[in-house]
């Protein structure tokens, strides 16, 4: 049974550290510390309550998808990118499916690329009603957690009727949807868009105004835009400094340029800005769901790529040349184009990349995720330099770090 | 709404005036709705941990709301993510510090067996470090799986004696993953 | 708006020959140059007034095996927020003498990338101020992510590799 | 011997060990912890003299607040065994005469005081309660009174602009 | 003091500590619940009917779990540490008045297990020996998030028990007694010092929660930063006590709030009810019943403190140290001063002339 | 930096009286949490009552027959191939004389196996399967186990029991979406309701 041989577990020894004074204590935050939410070790250097340095030590959930992806055909990388951001899955499926979708050289018709908004934009108010709510954990008020807890069950059933599965979706396919948009589908995202208001709102009331909860989150944990800009922050958490740079406007992708949205900015990368921003992002993906189930459009909900695309099941049952396509969809054997690519979406943390290069076989011969969380998780020791613990906890759950994204 | 399936009172003698039940059994009980849960939450499998304490499935009901994130004051480690190898001696850490009796729960594929993260960074099932009570299948398991698998703790811990953990077979158990 | 071919002359001009293997693919300029210029190249491209390519987006390895004395590859995205213009450059390293000057001295992304991209080609990045496996487990005594070498645990006991042709 | 009086000699007996255990402890917060327990028989004995004011205020004062900050202190300090100075036999020795004097002082003193014999008569059971208190600090004490108070503030001004010293905004 | 009366405060003695001890271990059953209601889940409800044999179920549960004490522990403070916390818990209830008398065959008993002329001091001083089984049990633990937080628990109980004191002297003022059950008689009927008092008592349950170390002040044992505290090396039964003292003390702080400021056992219209009761049933039965039926308002009074105190701590954020810490020191003192100040210029210039104008 | 003309400032950091006085943000917190307090509880009692989980959710695996009770598997490993887990195993066999009544086609899976502790329940065996062969069962979900040596199922757990067929609303997506349309204007009425409230 045991015949693994564990590692002790690492931390690092006290010659690494940089020099310092003798009454500073060492505060291990992690990797079993409750605040870490996902996983990830803090070595803190304390004097008193105040934090003098920090060292973050992250792979423990290190699961190698990039050697994965190497050894998997294009349509079961979807299993992966869903275990990426596991908040926001969705997004990850379908910023994969566009990525092959490039290399590919297929157009996908409008209606799927409105479900895909659909699916994306109810996925990052998933992400962000986590991460929000995870804040005022933090901060002590666990009942608003459980408020807005419960939309996002909402929106899960509404992935269960889309897809069959809640968390991990892998939903979509290369070239559209795996299935068209049910009747019960529309009528639970109508439900939802008319029912979250309220709750958000309520959210809204317990947190945003509350002293207790300004005092706590306001200049806590800033950074200025260069430093931003310098350490690689995309997505809310750079709009918290002041930019305004968001993929879907900047570079849209499956038709964002049709949807009317604004991009909410803070003022100077704190705490209390992220919050706000993450606040005002669900309001404005709200309103693009709402824009985009009102202009839904008719048609086909996948491209009319049949060497890509599975083709319908009772055509397989009957044609033969259907059939051959579907083994060869299935087996991986679609002749994919040597070439790389990279492309981006908006995740729920921020610019999600993928970089894909292909030698024409039936996996990627390499693909690399630009994680955001990964990236911008190293600011945190800067970030939290100087401020208390209780500060320094609030600032890592605020950046929203998720374990999956950050150690891939 | 339905009725709430109750718990029963233990078998025992019962007569005119008094009920006696042995003691094994009553503590069991007693044990089974308070199972303060661990939620050494790594991944995916955490996000649907907080689904179940959420409103709609609220594990308060068998009485394990209350996260113990101290391990000393944990009945049941609920492991719930994929356990990558640099984490295993974490894990086992932690196994080794709660107080007995203890219980463990793998929650989810990965770490049950690793799921599809069949690569050299991940630990193939943490039972391979310590000893599994119960496994729970999906990835991540619907709330609904997770609460099956507390129920199935919940049922180990009635049907157990209290001195089981004394018991030979059970030291064999811990010797047999290095454990002392 | 900026476009490929101004930069590619922009670029051309300044460097000469240091830089070539000038590409479109998707229409994103991609570009090669030697590790000597790869530092240089980058500066000149975030301190440039007009165009302030200030942004690093990635940084990752890539391994070619059988491109002899070029087996390795170090590419970087940038992005100028500015104009939305992104690029990419290219740095072919030799397995013999895997060595790259730091990127952490522009970008303070790089940091990690850089490790990451350390831990898992064994890519050593000259200059860096904590060059150690971030990832991996310290004890690791290879890089993962080189062909060579498999992926699969080698421990697991519920899988028979014969049963599915792989 | 009546129950008062043999709780008398029992809480005697109590003040005096914990008083002894307070200067043997080897570990500062055991001693620290056996001086809580002094007071509390101190505040006993407060109690058994009809002055439950007292007793109660020397709890909240002393118990309560200022040993309170005594064991911050010391768990800030976080005395190691090892870490221990050496005594030499030199300051045993002066410690012992010191303390010896001290003693034989109080003795002497204590010795010429004659205490009053318990009379019924004459016993004002109001006598340790707050109304009487009251009336003799702030009538026929008031001057001692305001100036300790006055003593008090000063030291608490003090503390503070201590306390207020931080690196760069140095006040003296 | 002869036997019977000593048999008499015996039993009453022994009725409120198991009244406090019940009360505390339904708190923890009524927490849950609670805190399941406000955010609209069911709360337990698998162990007994609604969930009432929870209490007894964590109670056999932690009483047969391993007991453990850290290597590095100091063993003896280790143990002392939840006892003294108990201890000091329990002791507060003593002089808590739960109702006026009970007539029995002539002897007035009183509802209150200690008349003390010194009852709101003696509160004072066991809450502020409170402390020291947090402080003890932290720093006994050896690691280092107990000792932040017994570190914590400290200096906001000694901070927080000047602003406590101060608001009380106001209440002192007023009544110019010490005496718990001379305050409550003093509130007759609906004469209560709340009405005179709202800034005290806005201050004293500030001070209360701090003292009771509930949110927003629950920083000793706020889970995201220091994972359980200055329990976090605790199991077992330890763990319970120090979970149970939380409960007793919340308890009694809520007793001591409707004492101090809702009048007790008072309630309007009890002269009323007390004469149809007389009438109606004798002056033995009939006082008795009224007594009791005070009793149940007194409870009815603390009950819905323990559940405001629930209600606040599953609706706000809690504070960070230093904002603790400001809002001790720098706004409830001086606002308690203040009060003092009005409260004195009151007794002084009001009272008389409000005193004047009734006659 | 602007880069958009979209942007918004959503951060406003000046307190008003009311806000610097704590009280009022705490009364309405209040008011909304006691408000829940009285609110209807959306709790599921769940050994109890369960829940319709959807016409396509992927529960546990079955092996389907047809409707003379003919194993559909051809055992062609389209599903083994598709399994990003690895989990699926078979061993095939040619159909011996006599068996006509046993299995649907020439070849059958003699060996079947899922490995329930490996699989993540990802729906492409399904989607991969050209025989209507295998499905994830959107009424079950696999059972917890409490040993290792339980996970791996064979047939004799896959295969579907003729008494007690499985049967769902739509079996393929087209199905589905052809059966919604039909929901949609009231022509079929066998909805299934949810069980929450």
């Amino acid at each position: 049974m045991a015949d693994i041989e564990l590692l002790p577990h690492n931390v690092p020894s006290q010659s690494e550290l940089p020099e310092l004074v003798e009454e500073l204590t060492t505060l291990n935050l992690g990797p079993t510390h409750p605040a870490t939410h996902g996983i990830f070790q803090n070595v803190l250097k304390m004097d008193g309550e105040k934090i003098v340095s920090g060292e973050q030590t992250i792979g423990y959930i290190h699961r190698a998808f990039e050697k994965i992806a190497e050894r998997r055909p294009f349509y079961q990388i979807t299993t992966l990118t869903d275990r990426m951001n596991y908040c926001s899955s969705p997004i990850n499926n379908m910023g994969w499916h566009m990525t092959v979708e490039k290399l590919l050289g297929i157009e996908v018709p409008k209606r799927a690329q409105y479900i895909r908004v659909l699916m994306m934009e109810l996925a990052r108010i998933t992400d962000h009603i986590i991460c929000n709510s995870i804040l005022g954990v933090d901060t002590g008020a666990f009942t608003g957690f459980l408020y807005v807890m419960q939309k996002r069950e909402e929106v899960y059933e509404i992935y269960e009727e889309v897809c069959g599965a809640r968390l991990t979706t892998n939903m979509g396919r290369v070239g559209g949807m795996e299935r068209d948009l049910s009747s019960t589908a529309i009528r639970k995202i109508k439900e939802f868009i008319k029912s979250f208001p309220p709750v958000l709102r309520e959210l809204e009331k317990l947190l945003n105004r509350n002293r207790i909860f300004m005092d706590r989150t306001i200049n806590v944990g800033p950074i200025s835009q260069e430093r931003a800009l310098s350490y690689g922050f995309t997505g809310p958490n750079l709009r918290a400094a002041g930019i305004d740079y968001d993929v879907r406007v900047m570079n849209p992708y499956s038709s964002y340029e049709d949807f009317d949205f604004e991009v909410p900015i803070g003022q100077n990368g704190d705490t209390f800005d992220r919050y706000m921003v993450r606040n005002e992002e669900m309001w404005q993906s709200l309103k693009i769901v709402e824009q985009a189930i009102n202009n839904l459009p008719e048609g086909p909900y996948y491209a009319d790529a049949p060497e890509f695309y599975l083709p319908p099941k009772q055509e397989v049952y009957k044609n033969m040349e259907a059939l051959i396509y579907h083994f060869k969809i299935v087996m991986g054997e679609i002749d994919a184009p040597a070439g790389e690519v990279y492309h981006a979406v908006e995740g729920g943390n921020g610019e999600l990349g993928f970089y894909l290069i292909s030698d024409g076989g039936r996996a990627p011969y390499r693909l690399h995720f630009r994680r955001p969380s990964f990236i911008y998780y190293q600011a945190y020791p800067e970030m939290c330099k100087g401020s208390s613990l209780s500060d320094a906890i609030l600032t890592m759950s605020s950046m929203n770090v998720i374990a999956g994204e950050l150690d891939a | 709404m339905k009725e709430v399936k109750i718990v029963g009172a233990p078998d025992g003698h019962s007569g005119a005036g008094f009920f006696a039940t042995s003691l094994d059994q009553a503590i069991g009980l007693a044990r089974s709705y308070s199972l303060w849960p661990l939620p050494f939450a790594t991944s995916c499998c955490g996000i649907e941990f907080m689904a179940t304490m959420g409103a709609h499935y609220d594990i308060s009901r068998f009485g394990s709301e209350r996260p113990s994130f101290s391990p000393r004051q944990a009945d049941l480690l609920m492991v719930m993510g994929t356990i990558a190898k640099k984490m295993a001696p974490v894990v086992k850490q932690v196994y080794l510090q709660m107080a007995e009796p203890r219980w463990v729960m793998a929650v989810g594929a990965c770490a049950s067996s690793g799921g599809i993260f069949d690569t050299y960074s991940v630990l193939q099932g943490i039972d391979r470090i310590i000893p599994v009570d119960v496994y729970v299948p999906g990835c991540p398991p619907r709330p609904e799986q997770i609460i099956d698998g507390l129920m199935q703790i919940q049922y180990l811990a009635q049907n157990e004696s209290l001195r089981r953990r004394n018991t030979d077979e059970y030291q064999e158990l811990l010797t047999s993953y290095n454990i002392q | 708006m900026l476009t490929n071919q101004e930069v590619a002359e922009g670029l051309l001009e300044k460097f000469g020959d240091q830089v070539f293997g000038f590409e479109e693919p998707y229409g994103l300029l991609t570009l090669s140059t030697t590790r000597e210029d790869i530092l240089p190249l980058m500066e000149f491209l975030k301190d440039h007034k007009t165009w302030q390519v200030i942004f690093l987006t990635d940084l990752t390895g890539v391994q070619y095996p059988d491109n002899k004395g070029q087996e390795f590859v170090v590419v970087y995205h940038l992005h100028s927020f500015v104009h939305n213009f992104r690029i990419r450059i290219k740095v072919a390293l030799s397995e013999a003498d895997l060595h790259i000057p730091t990127a952490t001295g522009l970008f303070a992304s790089a940091n990690w990338m850089e490790r990451e991209t350390y831990d898992f080609f064994g890519i050593l990045f000259d200059g860096h101020p904590n060059l150690r496996r971030i990832l991996n487990i310290e004890e690791m005594d290879y890089f993962p992510m080189r062909k060579e070498y498999p992926m699969e645990d080698a421990t697991r006991e519920d899988k028979i590799d014969a049963l599915f042709g792989r | 011997m009546n129950s008062v009086v043999s709780f008398f000699y029992f809480l005697s007996f109590l003040t005096i060990l914990s008083a002894v255990m307070v200067v043997v402890s080897r570990n500062p917060i055991h001693s620290v912890l056996y001086l809580i327990l002094t007071f509390f028989t101190l505040s006993g004995h407060y109690i058994l003299l009809n002055a439950q004011f007292l007793a109660a205020v020397n709890i909240i004062v002393y118990a309560g607040a200022i040993m309170v900050l005594f064991l911050f202190v010391i768990m800030f300090l976080n005395m190691k065994q090892d870490q221990e100075e050496s005594k030499t036999n030199l300051t045993k020795i002066a410690a012992t005469i010191v303390g010896g004097t001290v003693f034989v002082i109080l003795f002497g003193a204590y010795r010429k005081t004659a205490i009053e014999p318990f009379n019924p008569q004459t016993y004002d059971s109001q006598i340790g309660m707050i109304e009487s208190l009251g009336h003799m600090l702030f009538r026929e004490y008031l001057l001692p009174f305001e100036l300790a108070s006055i003593l008090l503030l000063v030291a608490m001004v003090g503390a503070v602009l201590l306390g207020k010293r931080e690196i760069g905004e140095r006040h003296f | 003091m002869d036997l019977t009366e000593f048999l008499v405060k015996t039993a009453t003695i022994f009725a409120v500590f198991v009244a406090t001890l019940v009360i505390a271990m339904y708190s923890t059953w009524a927490e849950r619940k609670v805190a399941g209601f406000i955010q609209d889940r069911s709360g337990p409800n698998r162990a007994g009917w609604g969930g009432l044999l929870q209490p007894l179920a964590d109670a056999g549960k932690m009483f047969f779990k391993e007991d453990f004490i850290p290597a590095l522990a100091n063993k003896w403070l280790f143990i002392a540490g939840p006892s003294l916390a108990m201890l000091t818990a329990m002791l507060a209830s003593a002089v808590i008045p739960f109702g006026s008398t009970i007539r029995v065959a002539g002897h007035e008993v009183p509802l209150q297990g200690v008349e003390s002329n010194i009852g709101i001091l003696y509160v004072f001083g066991v809450v502020a020996l409170g402390v020291y089984g947090i402080m003890v049990g932290g720093w006994a633990s050896n690691n280092k998030f107990s000792l932040l937080g017994a570190i914590r628990a400290a200096s906001q109980n000694i901070s927080y028990e000047v602003a406590m004191g101060l608001s009380l002297i106001a209440i002192l003022m007023m009544s110019s007694s010490l005496s718990l059950g001379e305050i409550v008689s003093q509130q007759h009927g609906m004469n209560w010092n709340i009405f005179y008092q709202p800034l005290g008592f806005i201050i004293f349950i500030t001070c209360s929660f701090a003292e009771c170390n509930r949110v927003p002040f629950d920083l000793p044992e706020c889970e995201t930063e220091l994972v359980g505290g200055y329990h976090t090396e605790y199991g077992s039964m330890k763990l319970g006590f120090y979970l149970f003292a939380e409960y007793i003390n919340m308890f009694i702080s809520s007793a001591i709030i409707s004492v101090l400021y809702f009048g007790g056992y008072n309630y309007p219209g009890m002269d009323f009810v007390y004469n149809q009761l007389v009438n109606a049933l004798g002056t033995e039965t009939g006082h008795n019943i009224a007594t009791l039926i005070g009793t149940a308002v007194f409870f009815g009074k603390a009950l819905f403190f323990v559940f405001f105190y629930m209600w606040v701590r599953w609706t706000i954020p809690r504070f960070r140290y230093d904002q603790l810490m400001n809002l001790g020191w720098k706004k409830l003192i001086p606002l308690a001063i203040l009060n003092i100040l009005i409260t004195g210029a009151a007794v002084l210039f009001l009272k008389p002339v409000i005193t004047a104008w009734l006659n | 930096m602007q880069l958009t003309n979209r942007s918004k400032q959503v951060s406003n950091k000046q307190m008003t009286l009311a806000e610097r006085a704590y009280l009022p943000a705490i009364a309405t917190g209040l008011a909304i949490t006691i408000k829940h307090f009285f609110a209807k509880k959306v709790t599921i009692q769940y050994p109890e009552v369960k829940r319709y989980l959807g016409p396509v959710f992927r529960g546990r695996h079955i092996l389907k027959r047809d409707a003379e009770g003919r194993e559909r598997c051809t055992a062609c490993g389209l599903c083994a191939v598709a399994c990003p887990a690895e989990a699926i195993s078979m061993v095939a066999s040619e159909r011996q004389k006599g068996e006509e009544n046993l299995y649907r086609e020439e070849k059958y899976a003699a060996v079947y196996e899922v490995n329930m502790l490996r699989c993540i329940f990802c729906g492409l065996c399904e989607e991969a399967c050209p025989k209507q062969a295998v499905y994830l069962r959107h009424d079950e979900f696999v059972p917890v186990f409490t040993e290792r040596d339980q996970v791996i199922w064979g047939k004799d757990l896959l295969v579907e029991d003729m008494n007690n067929r499985y049967t769902r609303e739509a079996w393929t997506k087209e199905e589905a979406h052809v059966l919604d349309a039909k929901r949609a204007n009231g022509e079929a009425t066998n909805v299934v309701p949810r069980a929450i409230p």
